[in-house]
């Protein structure tokens, strides 16, 4: 499965996502924010970091990138996008995710392990998963998820809601951690499972999260 | 050339928690008249523009498309231009 | 746009008006000047001299201390001299790495003052073509009972956070101690490790006539005018600090320039003749080291230097310190790779000037020359011969060890439990984001971080450690303990020592007491570092750290940088299962002067500091690493401050279980800081195995239960704790503290 | 009641990297006329005061306490009363 990596200047989780696909069998490509054209890739990530230094609002600056439009475009299409952390904000910031990304409730970076509660197990990001309760880490200063009620109502009867906090570390809506757009192929999130795919760094629930998705794609594949 | 001054707030059915947390701050430093504080930002630009008319697209339209997320902020600008203020 | 307020007074009126004992240069140092140029230095030529010759970038006082230091062995690429040493480990790979500090700027602006901290740092590894990998940050403040100092706090962290996060490198570890003797000058001590291929490896040196000096990054402004001679300075508060020089910085921007540097490096190595970055007095002290340690000559122009302010002056061009900014030494007619390289990302590039070979310094600005000096002259100022004297404090110390009280164990538990110093400090380094780049072992909360080195089986541990109250005691066996400390806490993570970086933390050199204090702690920090073959390859200086005459605890941080061949051998601080064995590595003496409990239970640190002795040390530290290599270990831990009942407590704490011991020494020995020890568990499988390896060294303590219930039997009596309990203080402690 | 309305923006020095980005920003979104942008922050404060004074004092003293940084920023403000607009 080839997967696009993309890195906005700024962003620093792109070398940790593109290990982590390659670890787990994906075919990923680090590729420039000035990409105009996507369509070879099965799959789109949005990493983490401080694309344009956040300055403004986090993923404010770099919706506009060059790379955007194929990114909406692949979005459109039905492929697999999945924006984490600062790719989480880049998405609702375009409007391809509802909601937006607040400074947390008690303001300051957090960097940490938190649970999570998968809410919906039947997705291409959750599917691989036996547990219902995983720990992942956090690192984000601006992870306090907000979408109005009407938006929320309608997501949650739409089971677009994916993960949970099982302990809110940021004052998100809902305990909102990460979600889907209404079709399922756009996906954000703020914990990083990127960084849990290594026993030697001592986490390895990152991995079905991944898994996931490589089985979703392998089936639409065969599918076809 | 004229400078745009724009201020931005969040839409009043947005809770705005740095503005409660500098509340509290000013209440524990013995400010006990405060009843409510709320943070926006404040942009200064200078742009230059054919006329006052042009300008003030310009700037709502880039305030729009950049400046603000218009799901939770709203915004009001004033023009300055060779020291002829013009409310917008 | 502003303009410059300051006026440029002609060379009589410099003369005649003594500006430049404003500016720092000394009565004799002018006339030296004077002498040599056969002249008056102008306005920009004094400016320079003042710049070039303060303390913080000459290290003219400290020179003779530090040429003491013992800098060699076979793994040393690079010692001290560069932006940062360099170590062979082994595969073509080496590990660079240097610490910092940023005090003054930090207590004047403490966030922007740590943040541009670790942008420094950051740059002296990359410019030697490193991939920087960790950050360490070593902090200490006045105690935590006023509001000033929460402040402090709050900004520094939130500075380290903000840059450190941004950037993505990670914030792996450092230290965080509060003593009163910090309140008016605390120190902010960064140290950034770096990853490189040999094949890439950079110096900073400007050779070959008629190459071309570039100038890459950010554009200068007025930021942090005049920061260098300002860092040389004492402080006192009733002069409100100087405002002007408060640098702000960019990490988006920073991470460009690292990511292009580095770009450039692998893919330009044979057109790169020397990299530096611009550090303390910007521009003029990173051109004028590059050409002198080339034994060259430079010459530049100052209206091709990016500008970001309207009507700068060439002295506020040189002496600029604006963040994020760093000058290349290309080969003659190549420039243009190099300039495209970094224009196509956004950044600012700009040939300034050439390599000359009549060895002199030369600055044209407008059409005409402003400054025309010696260079060598120029990076040579005369070391002023200061005079040691041992402090009067020192003289009549008893030797009685303080007899702690201990006739209520559990409470003096609890209270210690929650000192400043000794509680968890996870309510503020989890503010940094000690995981990107995924690489992350050891997070903070250990002995010492771990970071693997991605494709070997190889991973670097890392550490900061220095206890100042020791030094205050004795600096030369203070400096030695320190040494020993950041070792034992390498070793307790399985890994090998290999060398070590400072920052020397003093008060007033010309204080012969503190001179004395500077010279025995060096003597101290390198007999250490001599027996455990750690030699020192980099290093900072921050002298006149004191407030109203009131200098801080002599406080040279030690940072040093371990090797573990194989990542999987790797220990960490907690219990690891119910029935391990606990055994305690080392003797425990009378060790009470200078310990946490004496300052807790006196609020004083006084007498002879207890005895070291460096052939323990490492005979203890040789038995562990061994031990860990037979695979006899579940978990190690080193003991501090606190003594045997803290490192038990913090290894119940980490790993969710409790414990239950007996030992046959009195209660008070809980809390000694005897050094060369450590807490070790064995599995029972593996009990007699490692009895036999250990033999006396290694005295049985009991074991590893599960459940809430601590209990510890000494010689005297017995008691029964709750870990929940503690490990609330333990954690909390610090939050409550800065709240009200 | 009175509302004080608190303008900060960076001291004319001091770098500010934030406007740098959203100009460079603007400029590959093609508003080609823009020269500068700055970036500050914008606080509304409801406060009680006895009086005009008493208010401008307060808010003074608490936005040189707490709302900016003296080292790098500076501010301007104007206090709002029963429709009435004092400039400060
Ligand atoms: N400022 C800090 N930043 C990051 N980690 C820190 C900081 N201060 C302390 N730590 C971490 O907390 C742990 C305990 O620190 P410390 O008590 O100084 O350890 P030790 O006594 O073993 O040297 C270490 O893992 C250290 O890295
Ligand atoms: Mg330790």
């Amino acid at each position: 499965m080839k997967a696009a990596v993309i890195t906005f200047p700024g962003s620093n989780c792109d070398l940790d996502l593109f290990h982590a696909l390659a670890d787990l069998n994906f075919e990923p490509t680090v590729v420039s924010a000035q990409t105009t054209d996507l369509s070879n890739y099965d799959a789109i990530f949005l990493p983490g970091g401080f694309s344009y230094g956040d300055y403004l609002r986090s993923g404010a600056i770099a919706r506009f990138a060059p790379v955007m439009a194929a990114v909406s475009q692949a979005a459109a299409d039905g492929k697999i996008v999945v924006g984490i952390c600062n790719g989480f904000q880049i998405l609702t910031e375009a409007g391809l995710l509802p909601g937006q990304l607040f400074g947390n409730a008690q303001p300051g970076f957090i960097c940490d392990e938190v649970d999570l509660l998968i809410d919906n197990p039947e997705t291409a990001y959750t599917n691989a998963y036996n547990d219902s309760r995983i720990k992942i880490p956090i690192a984000h200063g601006e992870g306090n998820y907000y979408v109005d009620s009407a938006t929320l109502a309608q997501m949650e009867a739409n089971h677009q809601i994916i993960f949970r906090y099982a302990d809110n570390p940021n004052g998100s809506v809902a305990d909102i951690a990460g979600i889907t757009n209404l079709a399922g192929n756009v996906f954000g999130m703020m914990p990083h499972p990127e960084r849990a795919v290594d026993a030697i760094t001592g986490n390895t629930a990152g991995q079905p999260f991944f898994k996931s998705i490589l089985q979703t794609l392998s089936m639409a594949v065969g599918r076809k | 050339m004229y400078t745009a001054k724009i201020y931005v707030t969040y839409k009043p059915s947005i809770v705005d928690p740095q503005g409660e947390v500098i509340q509290a701050a000013l209440q524990r430093m013995n400010y006990q008249g405060i009843t409510s504080v709320t943070q926006g930002k404040y942009f200064e630009v200078n742009l230059a523009a054919p006329n006052v008319a042009a300008a003030k697209n310009e700037v709502a339209d880039f305030t729009d498309a950049l400046l603000i997320n218009q799901n939770t902020e709203t915004y009001r600008f004033e023009l300055v231009s060779n020291d002829d203020e013009v409310q917008s | 746009m502003t303009t410059s307020g300051l006026k440029e007074l002609t060379p009589q009126q410099i003369h005649d008006s003594k500006l430049y004992l404003e500016w720092g240069l000394t009565e004799k140092e002018y006339q030296l000047i004077v002498t040599e140029l056969d002249r008056l230095p102008n306005f920009t030529e004094t400016g320079i001299f003042s710049g070039m010759w303060s303390e913080h970038v000459s290290y003219k006082k400290s020179k003779a201390v530090l040429r003491k230091f013992w800098s060699q062995n076979e793994r040393v690429l690079q010692g001290p001299g560069e932006g940062a040493g360099i170590l062979d480990i082994g595969d073509h790979q080496a590990v660079v790495f240097k610490a910092e500090s940023h005090n003054h700027p930090s207590f004047v602006e403490p966030y922007e003052g740590a943040a541009t901290g670790v942008g420094g740092i950051l740059r002296d590894i990359f410019s030697m073509g490193a991939q920087p990998i960790a950050v360490l940050d070593s902090l200490w403040f006045g105690e935590l009972d006023n509001a000033h100092t929460k402040h402090l706090v709050d900004g520094i962290v939130a500075g380290i956070a903000g840059y450190g996060n941004a950037i993505g490198i990670p914030t792996v570890g450092g230290e965080i101690a509060f003593d009163d003797v910090y309140a008016g000058n605390p120190l902010v001590n960064v140290m950034a490790v770096g990853l490189m291929d040999q094949a890439t490896m950079q110096v900073g040196q400007a050779k070959g006539v008629g190459n071309a000096i570039i100038y890459v990054g950010a554009k200068t402004g007025r930021d942090g005018m005049n920061g260098a001679s300002f860092a040389s300075a004492e402080f006192s508060s009733q002069e409100k600090a100087d405002r002007a020089a408060v640098q702000v910085g960019d990490p988006f921007l920073e991470k460009l320039v690292m990511d292009t540097t580095l770009t450039a490096i692998r893919d330009y190595a044979d057109i790169i003749v020397g990299i530096q970055d611009m550090g303390a007095a910007g521009l003029l002290s990173s051109s004028a080291e590059m050409a002198d340690k080339a034994g060259m000559g430079i010459e530049l122009n100052l209206d091709l230097v990016p500008q970001r302010e309207a009507g700068m002056i060439p002295y506020e061009l040189m002496l600029s310190e604006s963040q994020e900014r760093m000058l290349l030494v290309v080969k003659a007619g190549q420039e243009d790779k190099i300039l495209e390289l970094f224009r196509q990302n956004n950044l600012d590039a700009q040939v300034i000037g050439t390599v000359t070979d009549n060895g002199r310094y030369v600055l044209n600005f407008q059409d005409k020359v402003v400054a025309d000096l010696p260079l060598r002259f120029l990076t040579h100022p005369l070391e002023p011969k200061l005079t040691a004297q041992k402090p009067k404090r020192l003289e009549y110390l008893t030797k009685n060890q303080y007899q702690p009280d201990v006739s209520d164990l559990k409470s003096t538990i609890k209270k210690l439990i929650g000192q400043a110093t000794i509680a968890s400090k996870a309510s503020l380094f989890r503010h940094f984001d000690s995981m990107v780049r995924a690489d992350t072992v050891i997070k903070p909360g250990g002995d010492a971080s771990l970071v693997r080195i991605r494709g070997t089986k190889k991973a670097l541990a890392m550490t900061t450690d220095v206890n100042g109250r020791y030094l205050y005691l004795d600096p030369k066996k203070g400096g030695q303990m320190a040494v020993a400390e950041a070792a034992r806490n390498i070793v307790a993570t399985g890994a090998l020592p290999i060398g070590i970086t400072d920052c020397l933390n003093f008060g007033s050199p010309d204080n012969p007491e503190v001179y004395y204090e500077l010279e025995q702690a060096v003597a101290g920090i390198n007999s250490m570092a001599k027996r455990l073959n750690t030699p020192v390859i980099s290093g900072n200086v921050s002298l006149y750290n004191e407030t109203d005459g009131q200098p801080i605890y002599p406080t040279p941080m030690i940072g040093m940088v371990g090797l573990l061949a194989d990542v999987a051998q790797a220990l960490t601080i907690g219990f690891k299962n119910s029935g391990d064995r606990i055994y305690l590595i080392g003797t425990t003496k009378d060790s009470f002067n200078g310990a946490e409990i004496q300052k807790m239970q006196t609020g004083k640190i006084e007498g002879q500091l207890f005895d070291f002795n460096a052939e323990d040390e490492l005979a203890v530290q040789k038995l562990v690493m061994q031990a860990n290599q037979a695979g006899y270990l579940a978990s190690a831990h080193d003991l501090a401050e606190g003594g045997l009942a803290v490192a038990l407590l913090e290894a119940s704490f980490t790993g969710h279980l409790g414990f239950k011991i007996q030992t046959q020494s009195p209660t008070k020995y809980l809390f000694s800081e005897t050094a060369g020890r450590f807490l070790v568990t064995v599995p029972a499988r593996c009990q007699s195995d490692f009895e036999a390896l250990a033999g006396k060294q290694a005295q049985y303590l009991g074991t590893v239960v599960d459940g809430d219930d601590l209990a510890l039997v000494t010689s005297e009596e017995t008691v029964h704790l709750s870990r929940a309990e503690l490990q609330k203080i333990y954690q909390e402690s610090i939050t409550w503290q800065l709240k009200d």
